[in-house]
């Protein structure tokens, strides 16, 4: 047994171990917590599997930007009275039992996987040229399966125009509330004001290294929407409302860009989503900046909420 | 094997109409959001207008091809790539989503209508939705990669989720966060078992599995885990108890497609998994488990329409019993049965009670949203005289009832007898005995709604008016289902266009 | 046994403890916090076919990377989407669980027009 | 020469990771809330400081090495003002446990 091995080991237990506890912990806030640190290991993981672009990811949306809602969403339910009326014991036997089932024929198929795995890395790898990219995640994501990436950014739109919907008629249109903190402390002003011009140059290196290296329109995307509520919930810069034109204009720049580009591939490369190979690069560079963008302001609006304040005239 | 002997792997000719099936919704989505709202309404209908164009399109090239349609996005070949691609059942399957939502549309625009395009939170909130479900109802339908059908699916989720809840009441709140409890299990069991089969396989692609599943314990777990999470968002007994608070709670036109088409999404994916995906896994215990579901979801949720005092839950509950019609689909059409005849009958069968049932299940929640509005509330007991004050629209629910009982002249009675002949065909005459009484106690529910209706109470006064036209538009569809019954009572040929072991032709 | 398998149980655990949690917490939140254990479990798995399939020079295989990718967000708008649910419900009603099974019955809803 | 640089870093990285044992045995064993932030912060800075140090001779170029050295100011600036964040929040539950 290698170090290295030994290493992955104690990871692994850590991991289970973290999770039970974010399963069992008493309180919502607890959970929570401990729930962050378990996307920073997972995020570990997934480097010791070779997956950056995923490690990433996983740190950036996982681990940060999840736990952020769920903060806001057990301070938003701090101190309400509803009943919690315990389950059963034999209901939570016969769940037990099912959830056990469930994970042993899981690791069943685990043990019986074939010797030879099967994979597609070398046909992505023999069509990474032809993609004009250097990242081979990134090729996946943006060429070879960039339908499912054009779908999943209206999955992100949707989710958000469904948070939106739970406003209330009077307040439609108008501000919503970042919950986390009331009132800003000076520290965390001061922190607005030093981290969000590192962590723009962050995100953008994330978004350009993208191409060619781990990182990516999702993982910069996530860092600008960061460093974008840090400084509304510092209160230095106001949280827009949601009718506003160019608020707007952001949210959909990254899909519409991303769908243009599609629908002329079909004049100039003879298929959706197919992009010329002359200036490939180039273009997908272009939708991908704007992709961040967009994606950068649909996260940070999913995280602020639906509109609760009344716009202002 | 399906696919395997006319199996294209090129984009075929008429193949772009696929992308545009999907690409329209989604551009009236970003349209809807960069505008703020406004004139949605308008977008989505001219949207919806040249949507039905693009489904007669690819109805039209699918007849006349007599072929797969196929369309490789971006040229990248499956397994690396995804491609899209349409048999007769996609085919008319989008043909039945889009002239269902655009009937939908029509009838919303009295609800959730824009004076001079200004946009309100719901209807904003509404036209965008249903854009929503449009779009994932068509990339479900055309999907043959079973990540991008994962991602369809979550469309579909995240559009009818909200629309549930798009009054906002905390009645429907509550339904609409235990349907959202339900579908996050749903989909993330699917995609547990999308992981299994990249794992043993490889690849996505439902038309390359059908060559490479073998029975193994990759194949039967993943088979099993994704079942059960598709069965939890088409909501069959015993997945059921999110569906009627839900399907009731939600305003009528949302009520009509969800119940119409939401829930027939999954399905679809079953049976693609089933019968496409895994072929050789359909044993004829999965087989009759799944009827078995299917058998129950029957009795249960008719026993308990006949139960409801509310004309939208007793509408809910009967689309539980109508779902359960459809898993007979699986020992009747698949599994070992070895007779051919019967599974191609069978095959026919099914699809025409979905999409039968898509068109009256639009129908009764239109008819019961007219008798809401007219009379200010749902309560069956209280509806004395509304057959003399709203006499098309009680006509419209009628119609569409026979339908739901199997009925002749009706698409319903088509598709059930069908259904009925495959059972005694293959000697399983079990399940014919669950659609005897299904049918009966369909027929009970309707008549107590007809008949309560039919009663006198001369004291009634329509709260509102309802609009001569927006009845018409009810009757319209309630005609279609009724229609549907017209077609002849023989295994279709077109149902089985890219699958030549259904093919008629094939067998004589 | 190799690291890929030994992460592959570890996955397939998560995937148990996160049904175990949506299944047996009755607070909505917490249902939704193990939603993500349970997410985080899948993609583990997929991470696992992913090393397995190094080849080409390439260290792990990038298909299923990216429908990791794909999943994250997904999930995570899956649980802005929930959550902004729950807390509406808790403003209208204060419930930070869903009433048990009542509302489902017929009679008890009440009827809005 | 590259020997030396070897050693340097085993030397220093064992340090560091020394004092995250120690702030880890601190964060668990301290009675109360700000003891246990002191045993953290400290003792992680200094770990971090010296493993980032440790592996300085071990980085290819410069900009390598900026990196490093960024990441350790990040994580000191981050450490410092979540634990004063946290610090205020214990004061003004009045919890002191």
């Amino acid at each position: 047994m290698t170090l290295a091995f030994a290493c992955e080991i104690v990871l692994a237990g850590l991991l289970l171990a973290i999770a039970t506890w974010t399963i069992t912990a008493r309180t919502a806030f607890a959970a929570i917590a401990v729930f962050m640190v378990y996307g920073l290991l997972l995020s570990i993981v997934w480097v010791t599997l070779s997956s950056v672009d995923v490690a990433l990811t996983e740190a950036a949306i996982g681990g940060g930007v999840t736990s952020m809602v769920l903060l806001g969403a057990a301070s938003a339910l701090r101190g309400s009275k509803g009943a919690v009326a315990s389950l059963s014991l034999p209901f939570k036997i016969t769940a037990g039992m099912l959830c056990a089932l469930v994970a042993a024929a899981l690791a069943t198929v685990v043990f019986f996987l074939p010797d030879v795995a099967p994979t597609l890395a070398p046909v992505a790898k023999e069509n990474l040229a032809a993609s004009a990219l250097g990242n081979p995640v990134a090729a996946v994501l943006f060429v070879f399966r960039a339908l499912d990436t054009l779908l999943e950014k209206v999955v992100l739109l949707l989710a958000l125009v469904g948070v939106w919907s739970l406003s209330s008629d009077r307040a439609w249109g108008g501000v919503p509330e970042l919950r986390l903190y009331k009132s800003p402390s000076p520290i965390l002003v001061f922190l607005a004001q030093i981290l969000p011009p590192i962590g723009i140059i962050v995100g953008i290196y994330m978004f350009w290294a993208g191409a060619s290296q781990p990182g990516g329109a999702f993982q910069g995307g996530t860092v600008l929407a960061a460093m974008w509520l840090l400084t509304m919930m510092a209160r230095l810069q106001d949280v827009p409302s949601t009718n506003a034109p160019w608020l707007r204009l952001l949210l959909v720049v990254g899909p519409m860009a991303f769908l243009a580009a599609g629908l002329a591939g079909f004049y100039f490369a003879d298929s959706f989503l197919a992009y010329p190979p002359s200036i490939a690069k180039p273009l997908i560079i272009v939708v991908e900046a704007t992709l961040t963008v967009s994606i950068g302001v649909t996260l940070a609006l999913l995280v602020a909420g639906p509109p609760e304040k009344v716009p202002q005239q | 094997m399906p696919h395997a002997t006319n199996f294209v792997d090129a984009t075929t000719a008429d193949g772009y109409l696929l992308v545009l099936a999907i690409v329209l919704p989604v551009i009236g989505i970003l349209l809807s959001l960069a505008l703020g709202g406004r004139f949605i309404e308008r977008i989505t209908l001219a949207l919806l207008l040249a949507g039905v164009c693009v489904a007669i399109a690819i109805f039209a090239a699918v007849r006349r091809s007599d072929q797969l349609l196929v369309y490789i996005v971006g040229d990248w070949q499956p397994p690396l790539g995804i491609a899209l691609r349409a048999d007769g059942i996609s085919a008319a399957m989008i043909l039945t989503i889009a002239v269902i939502v655009c009937a939908i549309g029509l009838y919303a625009r009295s609800e959730f209508g824009q004076q001079g395009g200004k946009a309100t939170r719901a209807s904003f909130a509404f036209w965008t939705l249903l854009l929503g479900i449009w779009s994932g109802l068509n990339a479900v339908a055309l999907g043959d990669d079973l990540f991008n059908l994962y991602v369809a699916l979550e469309l579909l989720t995240f559009a009818a989720v909200p629309l549930v809840c798009v009054k906002g009441y905390e009645e429907t709140i509550r339904a609409a966060l235990r349907y959202m409890l339900f579908a996050l299990i749903g989909s993330i069991l699917y995609l547990l078992g999308t992981a299994l089969i990249y794992g043993a396989y490889g690849t996505l692609d439902i038309a390359l599995l059908a060559d490479r599943v073998r029975p193994e314990p990759a194949a039967w777990a993943a088979a099993a885990l994704m079942t059960a999470g598709l069965l939890a968002k088409t909501a069959l007994f015993p997945l059921h108890l999110w569906l009627p608070p839900a399907h009731a709670g939600a305003p009528a036109p949302g009520s009509a497609v969800l119940s119409a088409l939401v829930v027939k999404g999954s399905f679809i994916l079953i049976v693609r998994l089933w019968f496409d995906a895994m072929p050789g896994l359909l044993t004829f215990t999965a087989a009759q488990l799944l009827a078995t579901l299917g058998a129950g979801a029957v009795l249960f949720g008719s026993v308990l329409a006949l139960r409801q005092a509310r004309l939208k839950l007793l509408v809910a509950y009967s689309t539980i019993a109508q779902i359960g019609y459809l898993f007979f689909i699986f020992p009747l059409a698949g599994g070992d049965s070895g007779n051919e005849l019967g599974a191609s009958i069978a095959w026919t069968g099914g699809w025409l009670q979905l999409f039968s049932h898509a068109f009256a299940k639009t129908a009764m929640f239109m008819a019961a949203g007219l008798i809401a509005e007219a009379l200010g509330h749902d309560r069956i007991a209280e509806f004395g005289g509304i057959a003399r004050t709203l006499p098309i629209t009680v006509i419209a629910f009628g119609l569409a009832g026979l339908s739901l009982m199997g009925v002749p002249p009706s698409g319903g009675f088509v598709a059930k007898w069908m259904l009925l002949s495959a059972t005694v065909i293959e000697g399983q005459w079990w399940w014919a005995a669950v659609m005897l009484i299904g049918g009966l106690l369909a027929g009970g529910y309707v008549f107590m709604v007809i008949g309560k209706a039919l009663g006198k109470n001369a004291a009634l006064t329509l709260r509102v008016p309802i609009a001569r036209h927006r009845e018409i538009l009810v009757l319209t569809v309630a005609l279609c289902a009724v229609f549907l019954g017209l077609v002849p009572l023989q295994p279709s040929d077109f149902l089985a266009i890219g699958r030549p072991e259904m093919q008629m032709t094939a067998l004589q | 046994m190799s690291s890929a398998a030994l992460y592959g149980y570890c996955g397939a655990i998560l995937v148990g403890l996160g049904l175990y949690g949506v299944i047996a917490r009755p607070e909505i939140l917490r249902k939704i916090l193990a939603f993500n254990v349970l997410g985080t479990g899948v993609f583990l798995l997929f991470g696992v076919f992913a090393r397995r399939g190094a080849e080409a020079g390439l260290r792990a295989d990038p298909v299923p990377q990216a429908l990791v990718i794909t999943g994250i967000v997904v999930a995570f708008s899956a649980t802005a989407l929930a959550v902004a649910l729950l807390i509406r419900l808790n403003k209208d009603t204060g419930e930070v669980v869903i009433a048990s099974d009542d509302s489902a019955e017929s009679g008890k809803q009440r009827v809005r027009q | 020469m590259r020997l030396v640089l070897d050693i340097i870093t085993v030397v220093l990285v064992s340090a560091g990771g020394f004092f995250f044992l120690a702030g880890t045995i601190g964060l668990l064993r301290f009675p109360d809330t700000l003891t246990r932030l002191h045993a953290l912060t400290k003792v992680d800075n200094l770990g971090l400081g010296l493993v980032v140090f440790g592996l300085l001779p071990q980085v290819e170029g410069r900009l390598d090495a900026l990196k490093l050295i960024t990441i350790w100011l990040l994580v000191q600036m981050s450490g410092a003002i979540v634990s004063q964040l946290i610090a205020q929040a214990t004061r003004r539950s009045g919890r002191q446990t």
